[in-house]
């Protein structure tokens, strides 16, 4: 118990750093190698801030056996799409779900969700999408990811984001343990060659 | 064990108090942890946490103390600031009390320190991209100076209304012919929020303004947690014609080490009346003194 | 007494045990079949209560300790107020007795006729604390 | 050196921290026993557990002596201690009726079902000091408490003590019900748990009110009371006795009985006569209710419950942001003495400001 609560504080100081400085990828500890399951980060990520305080919900073919698992070790409560604090999403057309999650109000914009997405890595190749905002020096660039439609996710991240200070916010997670965060305040832009 | 093990056992070793690493329970620690991690994300907004009794004083530093403990770990080094002094009495009160829930390594220098947990000062060297600082913020809502409640002060929030501000700003010229505002001087934070930056100098707006460092405020009292991201644009409210000042210490220096472009603390000689200044950020100028 | 109305009883009356009481108790209890399941902790209880309008709200938080034995395969469980392992291990080993088959064997125990006396003691305390309020009660019919 | 702090400070806490200990007891008396502050000294007991929302007479009566008798310090040793424990479960909610009563009255009816039960009270007692108690006789107490009540014949305890305001509702003669403006909520609002947002719900204003200062709660009562409100209580029923604590038994799916706790429960009537012409005058309520016994509080809480049933508030008492943000014992007294901290680049800064305005001014109009 001692252990896992100093590798959560660990984690959390990585994921703060990232969300802090959104241009940044970070590594999240794991004290066992967990091959097998692709989910490891994911139940990584859900010990560090999910408690009976707060919903989730998850989305893609193993939603149930991933929430179940969810339940059992944070006792956060299973959630629609529309109203839960924290998406899990990890199928590959995402836009529905992100474009109903919850935004929060103008006088409450904390309680807009945070989505965390699963993708299979994410690379330290720049894309063409610049980045700008609180936390990026000048600019910088989204990360290559594999099989993500970064054209759509831009799309829908402006969409949602368009009523700041209500809003998403994004944390990328991929098998190896990297993260990646987009907050709301974030411009995403595509450079024109 | 049995229960006669378990008696013997109980009234041989009276066990000592056993405090949770950082006081806070595990999920106190989330709590605070997602809310700063929203706070984070939307820079000057006041998000409402539930903010539990710490062992000392409302308002000596509760909320900033709270989120020192739920970031904090071992492979931290931490530095205590009370006006810029590491040795002032309620800065040296909270490192014991952070010593003895967190056995970790404590610094003067500002540039060792990963996190920095400060009352009412930035100190003046350039915090870095790897560093934390957390304020103590004793009233959180600085449209409090223009309206008490805190339903309507959320409201203004929500619309961006800020006319009353402005205006409090503007009849302050006319009756002073200068904005009277001393520390705790109003910033917009990412063209959205205006934001109280706890009673810090006016002298230390200006380096909130793209720091290198993440900014956390913490209201213990008042339950209020707020951020400003590194590389963020923070501005002082101010006029075109009537423009933001700092504390003026033109001709003035330390009289320890010398240095002028520093936020000065007013000494008064006992016998003379005489003034003579110091440097506030007291390691800042031991370092000085030492070169 | 039924052994649902002896807990009952024992869940009131431990209020007034004093030290030596316990350590009475302890003496006669087989303490070493006793397995700990839980040692004693001290937690917090938040109240519940429902005002008048029928709105439920927490009154604040009772301090007690909780702990839970095995005696011959019975679960015995206590919480009791305050913070006291002792007591609350005394009153979950009670409990694991009271719950086990052979309680039966224990009835002419010293344990038994132990625990009887401090209910009796204890009822009669309660009854004396009722009789004195009632002589507290404003009578009008003075004519 | 008006405004410069103590540097250097680490012995001087210490020494402080010692000479507290000192003056403690560096007299010639007994020390206290903890055991005698619990016993003698209930009703500080009470207040402190009430305002420190944390019911433990043991750990109160530690924290009391520990403060030297500051009793908004003992509450916050009470309070903080709360912090270092986890929640463990919540307890089955009940009414008030399966309490069982140590004092009752009404003052709204001469002869209520049940009776007016006095129980021990200071109420009718003689503000006159009591020589006798600075030298009291301990030889042979057991024979004179009996002397106390020679005769113990008399009425019995009633099985259940009926509450007046079921008798009013029976007669129509009362409305309780939820006003509109505040939310139903299925469980409910938990300040330890979530900060408070306004319009608070019902449960967040009786949580609140439940662990505020008593002298606090008294003041907005009384300013209301006095005319700065529109309540004109009766007290319906006040109610001292103790509260069964009951969890659900965690194996056997029953009801476990953890024991019981003393509270105060007072009930205020105050008659509504509403401008709208389709309504009938009603009486309506307020509700207190508390840990230990402490009269003054719960009727406090009950005036302004009653006070800020109102969505227009006109007065402090019935403006529910105002009475809630400013009852906390622990944060005002918290607040009031950071002052003591030094402000010594606060107080730079203004006197930049001040000196700044001040040459402004002498070089506009030179004298």
């Amino acid at each position: 118990m001692i252990e896992n609560e100093s590798i959560n504080q660990v984690n959390f100081r990585i994921m703060l750093s990232c969300m802090s400085l959104p241009s940044s990828i970070g590594i999240l500890e794991c004290p066992f190698e967990d091959k097998k399951n692709p989910f490891a980060s994911l139940y990584f990520f859900a010990q560090l801030l999910l408690d009976p305080e707060v919903s989730f919900f998850v989305s893609g073919e193993s939603s149930s056996d991933i929430s179940s698992k969810i339940v059992t070790t944070t006792k956060a409560t299973i959630s629609t799409n529309e109203s839960a604090d924290y998406l899990f999403l990890s199928n590959e057309d995402i836009s529905v779900e992100i474009n109903r999650a919850k935004k929060g109000t103008m006088e409450s914009p904390e309680e807009g969700a945070t989505c965390l997405i699963f993708i299979k890595e994410i690379s330290h190749e720049p894309s063409s999408f610049l980045l700008t905002g609180p936390g990026i020096e000048d600019f910088s660039f989204f990360p290559l990811m594999e099989g993500f439609n970064l054209i759509e996710f831009s799309r829908t991240f402006a969409k949602v984001n368009c009523e700041f200070p209500m809003g998403i916010d994004f944390i990328f997670i991929d098998s190896l343990r990297q993260i990646f965060c987009i907050p709301r305040t974030t411009k995403i832009e595509r450079k024109v060659q | 064990m049995n229960g006669k093990e378990w008696l013997m056992d109980q009234q041989n070793n009276k066990k000592p108090f056993f405090y949770n690493f950082a006081y806070l329970d595990e999920n106190t620690k989330k709590e605070i942890r997602r809310k700063i991690l929203k706070a984070v994300a939307i820079p000057g907004y006041q998000v409402p946490f539930a903010s539990r009794e710490m062992p000392i004083g409302r308002g000596w530093g509760t909320g900033g103390l709270q989120l020192t403990l739920s970031i904090i770990g071992c492979a931290d080094t931490l530095k205590v600031i009370d006006q810029g002094s590491d040795d002032s009495v309620n800065a040296i009160n909270i490192k014991k009390f952070i010593q003895k829930v967190c056995d970790i390594p404590i610094t003067n220098d500002t540039k060792e320190a990963t996190v920095i947990q400060t009352r009412h000062r930035i100190p003046e060297e350039r915090l870095e991209k790897n560093q934390i600082l957390v304020f103590q913020v004793p009233i959180p809502e600085i449209l409090k100076i223009i309206e008490p409640s805190d339903q309507v002060t959320k409201r203004m929030h929500a619309e961006a209304d800020y006319s009353g501000i402005w205006l409090y700003l503007y009849e302050d010229i006319i009756h002073f012919n200068e904005i009277s505002i001393g520390a705790g001087y109003p910033v917009m934070v990412n063209h959205r929020y205006i934001m109280d930056p706890s009673p810090i100098p006016r002298f230390d707006i200006p380096k909130m303004n793209h720091n290198r460092s993440l900014l956390l405020f913490g209201a213990g009292r008042e339950k209020r947690i707020y951020a400003i991201p590194p590389f963020t644009d923070v501005e002082p409210i101010e006029f075109e014609d009537f423009k933001f000042r700092t504390e003026d210490f033109s001709g003035k220096k330390c009289s320890k080490c010398n240095a002028t472009d520093v936020y000065l603390d007013e000494i008064i000689d006992d016998e003379s009346g005489a003034r003579s200044y110091q440097c506030s950020d007291t390691s800042y100028c031991e370092k000085r003194c030492q070169l | 007494m039924t052994t649902l109305e002896r807990k009952k009883w024992m869940q009131e009356a431990w209020e007034d045990l004093n030290q030596k009481d316990i350590e009475d108790l302890y003496s006669c209890i087989p303490l070493e079949e006793i397995q700990i399941k839980k040692k004693p902790i001290a937690g917090l209880i938040q109240m519940k209560v429902i005002d008048t309008f029928d709105t439920e709200f927490y009154m604040g938080e009772v301090l007690v300790t909780e702990a839970e034995v095995m005696y011959l395969g019975q679960q015995g469980y206590a919480m009791i107020l305050g913070e006291d392992s002792e007591k609350a291990l005394l009153l979950a080993s009670i409990d694991a007795l009271l719950n086990s088959e052979n309680y039966h064997d224990l009835k002419e125990s010293p344990f038994f006729h132990k625990l009887e006396q401090m209910i009796l003691n204890y009822k009669i305390k309660r009854q004396t604390e009722e009789k004195i309020i009632m002589q507290t009660k404003v009578d009008f019919k003075t004519f | 050196m008006a405004y410069v702090a103590v540097k250097g400070g680490q012995k001087a806490i210490q020494n402080s921290i010692n000479l507290m200990e000192y003056n403690r007891k560096k007299g010639s008396s007994v020390l206290l026993e903890t055991e005698q502050i619990k016993d003698q000294l209930f009703f500080l007991i009470d207040r402190i557990m009430c305002e420190g929302s944390l019911y433990a007479p043991d750990l109160a009566a530690v924290a009391i002596k520990q403060t030297c008798g500051d009793i908004l310090e003992a509450s916050f040793v009470l309070r903080a201690y709360r912090a270092t424990k986890s929640r463990v479960g919540y307890s089955i909610a009940h009414k008030t009726d399966k309490m069982r009563v140590i004092r009752r009255i009404s003052a709204s009816f001469k002869e209520v079902p049940g009776g007016q039960i006095l129980g021990a009270s200071l109420d009718y007692t003689l503000r006159l000091l009591d020589y006798d108690l600075v030298k009291e006789d301990d030889f042979d107490r057991e024979a004179m408490l009996g002397q106390l009540f020679p005769d113990l014949n008399g009425a019995d305890y009633p099985d259940i003590f009926p509450k007046i305001v079921d008798l009013l509702k029976k007669e129509k003669l009362i409305e309780i019900k939820p006003l509109d403006h505040f939310q139903q909520e299925q469980e409910p609002f938990d300040i330890t748990r979530e900060s408070i947002q306004f319009p608070a719900s019902r449960s967040a204003v009786l949580q609140t009110m439940a662990r505020g200062e008593t002298g606090g709660m008294l003041l907005l009562a009384y300013s209301n009371m006095r005319g700065f409100g529109m309540v004109h209580p009766v007290i319906g029923e006040l109610r001292v006795g103790y509260l069964p604590v009951e969890i659900e038994h965690p194996y056997e799916k029953s009801i476990y009985r953890v024991g019981e706790i003393k509270v105060t429960e007072a009930e205020i009537i105050s008659a509504t006569f509403s401008s709208e012409p389709s309504s009938i005058p009603k009486f309506s309520l307020g509700y207190g209710l508390c840990f230990g016994h402490n009269e003054t509080k719960a009727i406090s809480m009950a005036v302004l419950d009653r006070a800020m049933q109102t969505s227009q508030p006109k007065s402090a008492s019935e403006d529910q942001e105002f009475v809630l943000s400013h009852i906390d014992g622990i944060e005002s007294v918290g607040f009031c003495n950071h002052y003591k901290l030094p402000h010594y680049v606060s107080f730079q800064s203004a006197l930049d400001r001040v000196r700044f305005a001040q040459d402004k001014k002498k070089k506009e109009s030179p004298e």
